[in-house]
């Protein structure tokens, strides 16, 4: 009995081993499969589901800018000229509240259905109504469908940000009438109502050019082209998303098991000669502030404190920790966007007037406490280093920085709650447009979390509210670059760095882009 | 062949070239992590050099992402990972012999109801249940500790139990209770010194399996955090780019020779104690 | 006379999961009187390794114990009654009981430690104590493991002897030991009942030594007492065919070459005891009866007792048989 | 008639931990076909360590000089595969407790048939044929049931009666037991001792029995071999050695025997304990408890010098002549 | 130190099981359903209170940085995951569901924990099993080497080579290992269950070699089990060296018993009386250790399935865990608790066919 079955056991193990061997050696490449080519891209997933309205990871958005078109997109890595997509064109009201979309004629869902403007009422409708992630987005809009072919959309307050709100993949339109068979609600209380998402994550009701073949959280998520897609056919007839860690991405694209890294640092990136690079800026901000708010703290909430604290971090020596391709952050406006400053802007390091102003502060020796989350990663960089880094120059100018990791969710209860005494942390855009940096502000989002409250900073906030409402571009920008040039005067908020956004692929694979709100976009790839 | 040959002293752990390259180990690394201001070339977060530099006359161990000696923070990783593990063996020991011991001297109820403790902690695989405490209590080394501290107890609850279930029918326990002996001053008189051996032993391996799973949460990103030089962490950091080999390599090597270490003079133990008490300690 | 030691109608089961209790002492009697030694001999199962450990307290049983007059109360978690420390023990393996990781004069000095003597006192005196037994008076400072079996028995006897003793109950004491180790430890508890006017209850398996040294004998098949009377008689008559067969079943290191005799059969299982006298299935001289009727022990005259109808009670005892055509 | 199993100067080490240990000093006997051959002696005597080194089974780096002639060939000269081919076959072994020299997980047709098939070939159905009737020769009930069992199911004496079987399966010449009724009750015993008598008249099996019992010896030997510290001390007739010891040692053993007629008389132990293997005596081994010691005891090395027709004492001085 | 867990009852192995005369198989199996029952019940209740010590919030976890600054959708996201009910009503309904067989919602994959679990729980399942029978073919044949060779050269080096394997951290022999087999040599695929681009067979038990044969997709069967061998491989190191270790420990104190002598002394091949008459009864305590050794496998799994981009339970779990998800982790906990529970009967079973004696008394 006991021989027997381990004959067997030996004869298992020898057949998968044979196997073994056998799988060893094939590395699928891009043109294998039959009926058009493959491309795998490694990425290490976030991704808790592809419904639209309920995705707002990035592994999602990836997937959705794939499946789903919306009314307008962004090409390439330009995200600040949104372009038409299932809106041909697009009028915007001068006062900035009421944006009227024409759909052009020619699109159809994956099943052969045109797309109409009610389709559009509805998807935008439910993510509002779901109240999942994205649902913000969708803040103070309202859709209506005046005709099949119009979709005009209301904003409460003046909102210039709504062309580029608009192209977010958690906007995508989806096939209506399937939906609503399956479960789906755009009415009030589509929360509860709302049972679609198991549908939409085994299944895609896009307009897109591919259409989801598999899904899952862990292992990965096939995409293979849409035969009724209305636009030019994809280049890659299968499009395999894998769950990869960062390392192992690495080693996989260099042997040509995938085409496509997605989550490479530049340290990872280096040398990878047989390989191209695209070295696209990412829109996440890393930032430190130190508590405003006198009761949280009377050091970090000293204006003079503050002012040492910007002038003794070496900005310099942390771009050059997040590696080749980052930046340092000038303001808190990402490059990639209007009214970003130049980058001879940024505050340069200034150790005698960091020492100066701790000295004027009348602070001894001061000791204060950085929080951070500590494991999580943003664009490969570890919040722990660049604690580390600002610790080490914050030392050379007399502060003596203790260092207070924590988990991201008990980091980001303090966080919200604004009582870390200082905090290093990272801004990722909800949407390609300035205005969403206005929660930097005295009184907003962000500021809070610093301590800054309102009223600290009169004559900024006053910019702020200025620009919230303006609506021609060149002014707006004038006025974001007025914002930042205030707060990198005083304040408690200093940006250090934007790192880069790095795709590596196989040369085989032509237009790779780096796009900053969904990492690479599947439909270019050629 | 007499029954004066016993196997303890046919055996002496001593003898066995094994257990000298292990105790010689151990000893050197305490040693290590005494002296590891004196020994580290750096201090172990100091950003003094240009970052990822090979291993050279200048950095034996090259340089990490930030630009730290690996040498001066792999010599600081004792300090981390050395004393944790002995006082998480410690406080497992103690807490472990514990309900061992009340449960195997109580017996009925208690023994039940804190052996059933003891299985549904078993029931969970350790790294899960750590990492299910190190989540609840944010992601640091001492929520580490006390996650392995859980599960760990109950090994030598099960020991004890076991030596303390069968020594307490041994006739020479009968006999000292008709002398008139309680049953606690047994259990402290005549059991402890047959429980000390076997217990020692077990703690010795553990030694080296908690600073594997100490290091495995920290590679998880559960326990230790940056910028600490902690071996697990250092590997995690190392395995970013396999190009950069001397980060992650000498930081695994050093889980390796403090485990291998333990685990030489664990097991050498375990072989020269009674072969009936040894297989009640797992290995 | 009053008897030191006195038990009445003991019982033992051992509970096991799941399946029925094992009565493995089944209402014995014994009793024992100072300066007295008797032997509770039987063949292994018969449960006299449990009746022994019951009369001490070591094994909770039914019935009634009782040392000096006063009842024998079972060892639970607390410590033992004092007064009980007059009872002891001296147990079958050497190895096992003494522990192996403490010095053999701290085990020896318990007792007296435990009575309230002092430390230093109590290590003087069990040095004296292991002299006394014939052991060197360094033995104090060694560990068990550096004596031979017969040592190890004498160190036993010596821890038992700081407790005072008047009693002593010896199970199986040298049956794990050397002929000629046996021999002096059998010699050894002999003098020290006569000596210091003890009781003994010497367990063994082998009657060859219990007809040497015990003034009465007990014997014990499957949990009952079946036989007891002075050894001399005892061995010369037996009473119940048990005895008998046990006796001429023990050879002879005579060089007559004679083998012994057989008893057929094994020993039942004591959880399924047959019905009627438990010994009737391999009893050469077993009647119809003896399968219906379990017979008590009765008294015969001369100090004897037996539990066979082929005996009657206040009668002598009659000679058995051969065979069992001539029983009746 | 030429002797079965002849031993001459058999010599055994040990290996401990201080290097190699005699436990076998120079040890000859014969054995005769149909001879029940005793080995006495106490724990530490080396009479197991002369039947293990007889079968090629001692312990691990053990060493063996001298010769063992069975059947014409060395035993001790034997590589071990010859030396497999003769155990179980032309010699087997029976050992002191059924209860753990038979498997306790095999079952009894299993242990009782595997070596018949394998030495003589038997087929499967031949072999349980066979084991039927070894277990009806040791007087097994219900044989056909007995073999599914396993030992477990068996008294103890039950047990001993299924390892003789099982050491006769292959009709061996010679059985060497080793204590093989000290495990069990002498109600049981005597039925042991009784089947070993049988056989060996029915078969013309040789059997050296070992034991410490001189009980059991006076039983059934026909002659007796004494051994102490590795070494002959007394061989002769079971009679002579037993009713007429010569050596100190067999007349002491006697001496710490209960009398056979009972009586008050105290035991009469011998001094001392037996020495532990690495710590035999020079000269006489026995001469530190020997009540007759001469200085010569201490270095002389006493050889066995005949005391009687086939009886022999390694005991120069005589000095119990005027006692026997 | 998972490893280190003492098999249940391996004092003495067969020994130290009793006898449980009187329909010993029904009492036997009674008695473990109704432990197993109360196991779970415990399981999930520890489980249960662990995560509501946590400080921080699944919502917090789970929602965008936007949108839990939203009350409404957070209550939303309350509400749906019935985070709003009291504690205990909470611990109620969830027993109450698990009862019906729904493990409830995954707050972190957005779909029921028992979807999930079918996905994760077999992948992690056949690696463990590859890995577990690798070990004991492996383990068990150098055990018995080294116990044959006690003390020689061979238990020496063999006795170094299992001591290492037990002493190297998991994870850094997974990269080690990945770097060299994988990427420098190629000598075997990659991460993942199968082939990039590779579909995964249809479901039918979730093992894709046990699927991919049943469904006659023979290329899908080669790549299902070239993708297991690697990192079952490195979870083997670890078990690899302990059931060396306990083998050998085993099989010198069967060595030491007179049956063996017994059996050598009837002449019986070396051979024969290695894998009968020793290796049988030592598989008692090795299959004991092989469960615990399961188990530990289980927890390896977690360190190595990152690595090896393997979509199991070790993957699903360390992401409820840092994501708080609380259907999930009870889930997980609640199947790794079904599962030990089954191995401990597995064993159980086992030793009654190996050893008679528990069938027959």
């Amino acid at each position: 009995m006991r021989i027997r079955s381990a004959g067997l056991l030996a004869a298992l193990t020898l057949t998968s081993l044979l196997a073994a061997c056998g799988g060893g050696g094939s590395t699928p490449s891009a043109t294998g499969a039959p009926g058009g080519k493959t491309v795998v891209i490694d990425t290490a997933f976030q991704l808790k589901t592809t419904d639209p309205a309920r995705m707002f990871e990035p592994t999602g958005l990836l997937i959705d800018r794939a499946i789903y078109d919306t009314l307008l997109t962004f090409n390439g890595s330009d995200v600040t000229k949104p372009v038409p997509a299932l809106a041909e064109s697009y009028t915007a009201a001068p006062d900035a509240k009421t944006f009227t979309f024409k759909l052009r004629a020619d699109a159809k869902f994956s099943d052969g259905t045109p797309v109409t403007s009610a389709d559009v009422v509805f998807s935008l409708n439910r993510v509002k109504n779901v109240k999942g992630n994205p649902s913000f987005l969708m803040d103070g809009l309202t859709v209506a469908a005046p005709d099949p072919a119009t979709v005009v959309v209301t904003s409460e307050k003046p909102n210039t940000a709504v062309p580029f709100i608009l192209p977010n993949p958690a906007l995508g339109i989806l096939n209506s009438a399937v939906a609503k068979k399956n479960g789906a609600s755009d009415a009030e209380g589509a929360d509860k109502a709302d049972t679609a998402e198991s549908f939409l994550n085994s299944q895609s009701l896009g307009s897109g050019p591919y259409i989801l073949d598999s899904y899952s959280t862990t292992s990965q998520v096939v995409l293979t082209v849409n035969e009724k897609y209305w636009g030019e056919k994809p280049a890659y007839a299968k499009v395999v998303v894998r769950n990869v860690q960062a390392n192992v991405q690495r080693l996989n694209v260099l042997k040509g098991e995938s085409q496509i890294a997605v989550d490479l640092s530049p340290e990872q990136a280096k040398g990878l000669d047989q390989l191209q690079t695209v070295n696209g800026a990412s829109p996440n901000v890393f930032f430190v502030f130190t508590n405003d708010n006198p009761e949280i703290s009377k050091i970090s909430s000293n204006p003079k404190f503050q002012e040492a604290v910007r002038y003794g971090i070496d900005y310099q020596s942390l771009v050059d920790l997040a590696g080749e391709g980052a930046v340092q952050a000038p303001g808190v406006v990402p490059s990639v966007f209007l009214g970003a400053l130049p980058g001879s802007d940024g505050v340069v390091r200034d150790v005698a007037k960091a020492k100066a102003a701790l000295a004027e502060s009348g602070l001894q020796n001061p000791t204060v406490k950085l929080s951070y989350p500590s494991d999580v990663q943003v664009n490969g960089l570890n919040f722990g280093d660049l604690a580390a880094r600002v610790q080490a120059n914050l030392k050379e100018v007399g502060i003596n920085v203790e260092l207070a990791p924590a988990s991201v969710q008990a980091a980001l209860e303090t966080y919200r709650g604004g009582t870390e005494e200082m905090g290093l942390w990272q801004w990722g855009p909800d949407f390609p447009d300035p205005s969403n940096y206005l929660n930097f502000l005295p009184g907003q989002l962000v500021g809070l979390r610093a301590g800054w409250a309102e009223g600290a900073a009169p004559a900024l906030e006053e910019l702020g509210t200025k620009a919230s409402t303006t609506v021609d571009d060149a002014e707006r920008a004038g006025l974001y670059v007025d914002i930042q040039h205030s707060m990198n005067e005083a304040g408690p908020i200093m940006p250090l760095i934007q790192p880069a956004q790095i795709l590596v692929a196989a040369k085989s694979v032509q237009n790779v882009q780096s796009n900053a709100l969904w990492l690479v976009n599947v439909r270019e790839l050629g | 062949m007499t029954r004066k040959d016993s196997p303890r002293a046919a055996r002496s752990p001593w003898r066995q070239p094994l257990a000298l390259v292990g105790a010689a180990f151990i000893v050197l690394w305490v040693l290590v992590a005494l002296l590891a201001p004196l020994l580290a070339p750096q201090g172990p977060l100091d950003q003094l050099s240009p970052k990822l530099l090979e291993p050279s006359a200048q950095h034996l161990f090259g340089t990490d992402e930030l630009g730290r000696d690996v040498l001066s923070r792999v010599i600081y990783g004792s300090r981390v990972s050395l004393p944790l593990a002995f006082l998480l063996v410690a406080f497992a020991a103690v807490l472990g012999c514990a309900v061992g011991a009340v449960a195997g001297f109580f017996g009925g109820w208690v023994d039940g109801a804190l052996m059933r403790l003891a299985d549904l902690v078993f029931a969970f695989p350790g790294i899960i249940l750590a990492m299910a405490v190190a989540a609840a209590l944010g992601p640091q080394l001492r929520n580490a500790v006390l996650a392995v501290v859980v599960v760990s107890w109950p090994s030598y609850a099960r020991l004890v139990r076991g030596l303390v279930l069968s020594a307490r029918n041994a006739e020479y326990v009968a006999a000292s209770r008709l002398l008139g002996s309680s049953s606690v001053r047994t259990m402290l008189v005549d059991l402890r010194p047959n429980i000390a051996g076997p217990v020692l032993v077990m703690a010795a391996l553990d030694v080296g399996n908690a600073v594997l799973l100490l290091s495995g949460l920290s590679f998880l990103g559960l326990g230790a955090q940056p910028p600490t030089a902690e071996w697990g962490a250092m590997v995690a950091a190392g395995a970013a780019n396999f190009d950069r080999w001397w980060v992650g390599l000498f930081p695994g090597l050093c889980i390796l020779t403090v485990v291998l270490a333990f685990n030489f003079v664990g097991d050498t133990l375990r072989d020269a104690l009674d072969p009936r008490t040894a297989r009640a300690i797992r290995g | 006379m009053t008897a030191l030691l006195e038990a009445t109608g003991v019982s033992v089961d051992y509970h096991r999961r799941g399946a029925p209790a094992l009565r493995a002492v089944d209402g014995a009697d014994l009793s024992l009187a100072r300066g007295e030694i008797l032997g509770l001999v039987g063949e292994s199962g018969c449960g006299k390794s449990t009746l022994g450990r019951a009369v001490v307290g070591l094994q909770p049983a039914a019935g009634e114990i009782r040392f000096d007059g006063r009842p024998v109360v079972p060892l639970g978690r607390r410590r033992r009654d004092p007064g009980m420390r007059g009872l002891q023990m001296v147990f079958q393996d050497p190895y096992a009981s003494l522990n192996p990781r403490r010095y053999v004069g701290d085990q020896v000095g318990d007792g007296y430690l435990l009575g309230g003597t002092s430390r230093p006192e109590a290590l003087r005196k069990a040095g004296e104590l292991l002299e006394r037994v014939g052991l060197p008076a360094d033995a104090a400072r060694r560990y068990p493991h550096e004596f031979s079996g017969g040592q190890r028995q004498r160190i036993a006897i010596a821890r038992t002897l700081a407790a005072e003793p008047s009693c002593i109950v010896a199970d199986e004491p040298i049956s794990a030991l050397d002929a000629s180790a046996q021999a002096s430890v059998a010699n050894l508890l002999v003098d020290l009942v006569r000596e210091l006017d003890m009781g003994l209850v010497f367990i063994s398996h082998d009657l060859s030594v219990v007809r040497q040294i015990a003034d009465r004998t007990a014997v014990m098949y499957l949990g009952r007492v079946v036989e007891v009377g002075p050894t001399r008689e005892l061995w010369s008559s037996p009473a119940h065919p048990y005895t008998r067969a046990l006796i001429s079943a023990v050879p002879r290191a005579d060089g007559a070459g004679v083998l012994p005799v057989e008893l057929p059969g094994d020993v039942p299982d004591p959880a399924r005891p047959p019905g009627g006298c438990r010994f009737h299935p391999r009893c050469p001289l077993a009647l119809p009866e003896c399968s219906r009727d379990d017979p008590p022990l009765v008294a015969l005259r001369g100090g004897r007792s037996v539990a066979c109808v082929l005996q009657t009670p206040g009668e002598p005892v009659r000679p058995l048989a051969t065979r069992r055509k001539d029983a009746t | 008639m030429g002797a079965l199993l002849e031993v001459e100067d058999l010599t055994v080490w040990l290996a401990t931990r201080r290097g190699p240990r005699m436990a076998v000093d120079g040890l000859s006997f014969q054995v005769d076909s149909g001879e029940i051959f005793g080995i006495a002696g106490e724990s530490g005597s080396g009479k197991t360590m002369t039947a293990m080194a007889l079968l090629g089974l001692l312990p691990h780096a053990a060493r063996t000089s001298g010769r063992a002639m069975f059947e014409g060939r060395d035993l001790l000269a034997m590589r071990p595969r010859q030396l497999r081919d003769v155990r179980g076959r032309r010699i087997a072994m029976v050992s002191q407790d059924p209860s753990t020299s038979l498997h306790p997980m095999l079952s009894i047709e299993t242990q009782l048939t595997e070596h018949m098939r394998h030495h003589l070939g038997l087929s499967r159905s031949a072999a349980r044929g066979r084991a039927v009737e070894l277990l009806d020769t040791v007087r097994i009930p219900d044989p056909e049931r007995a073999l599914g069992a396993h030992p477990a199911q068996f008294s103890g004496g039950m047990r001993q009666r299924i390892a003789i079987a099982v050491a006769l399966a292959c009709e061996p010449r010679l059985l060497l037991a080793d204590e093989p009724t000290t495990a069990l009750d002498v109600t049981v015993q005597a039925g042991i001792l009784r089947l070993l008598h049988r056989l060996r008249a029915e078969r013309d099996l040789a059997v050296v029995v070992i034991t410490h019992d001189l009980g059991v010896m006076s039983a059934v030997a026909d002659r007796i071999c004494v051994m102490y510290g590795g070494r002959t001390a007394e061989v002769g007739p079971r009679e002579r050695v037993l009713t007429r010891p010569r050596h100190p040692y067999t007349r002491g053993l006697l001496d710490a025997l209960p009398h056979p007629e009972g009586g008050a008389a105290t035991l009469r132990p011998i001094p001392g304990s037996p020495p532990s293997l690495g710590e035999v005596p020079a000269g006489c081994p026995f001469h530190p408890r020997c009540g007759y010691a001469v200085p010569d005891c201490r270095t002389g090395r006493p050889a066995p010098v005949l005391v009687g027709p086939g009886h022999a004492a390694a005991c120069p001085p005589d000095p119990l002549e005027g006692d026997a | 130190m998972n490893s280190a867990k003492q098999p249940r009852g391996s004092t003495g192995a067969g020994r130290r099981r009793p006898a449980r005369p009187g329909g010993p198989l029904l009492w036997f199996l009674g008695r473990r359903l109704v432990a197993a029952a109360l196991l779970c019940v415990g399981i999930t209740l520890v489980a249960f209170v662990l995560t509501q010590l946590v400080p921080g919030d699944p919502a917090a976890a789970n929602l965008g940085q936007r949108a839990i600054g939203d009350p409404e959708v957070v209550a939303a996201f309350r509400a749906k995951y019935g985070l709003d009910q009291p504690v205990p009503v909470q611990y109620l309904t969830y027993i109450g569901n698990v009862l019906q067989g729904n493990f409830g919602l995954s707050q972190q994959s957005h779909r029921p924990v028992a979807q999930d679990l079918a996905e994760y729980v077999p992948a992690t399942i056949e690696l463990a099993l590859f890995a577990i029978v690798l070990s004991l073919l492996v383990g068990v044949a150098l055990g018995v080497v080294a116990a044959v060779n006690r003390d020689r050269w061979p238990d020496q080096v063999l006795r170094v080579v299992s001591l290492g394997g037990v002493s190297m951290p998991t994870f850094w022999v997974a990269l080690v290992a990945f770097y060299l087999l994988f990427f420098k040599f190629g000598l075997l695929p990659g991460g993942g269950r199968l082939d990039p681009g590779m579909s995964p067979p249809p479901y039918a038990t979730g093992f894709y070699t046990l699927d991919a044969a049943l469904a006659g997709q023979w290329d899908v069967l080669s790549s299902a089990a070239g993708h297991l061998v690697l990192p079952s491989l490195v979870l083997a190191v670890y078990t690899v060296g302990m059931l060396m270790r306990f083998t050998r420990a085993s099989v010198l104190e069967i060595l030491g018993n007179d049956y063996v002598r017994a059996a050598r002394a009837k002449g019986l091949p070396e051979r024969v009386v290695i894998l009968r008459h020793v290796l049988r009864p030592a598989m008692v305590a090795i299959i004991t250790v092989a469960g615990v050794a399961f188990g530990s496998l289980l927890s390896g799994a977690v360190l190595v399935e990152n690595i090896f981009s393997w979509p199991g339970l070790g993957q699903y779990a360390y992401r409820s865990a840092v994501n708080l998800d609380l259907p999930g982790i009870m889930g997980v906990s609640i199947v790794v608790a079904a599962v030990y529970i089954l191995i401990n009967l597995l064993v159980d079973l086992l030793y009654g066919v190996i050893d008679p004696r528990i069938r027959l008394t």
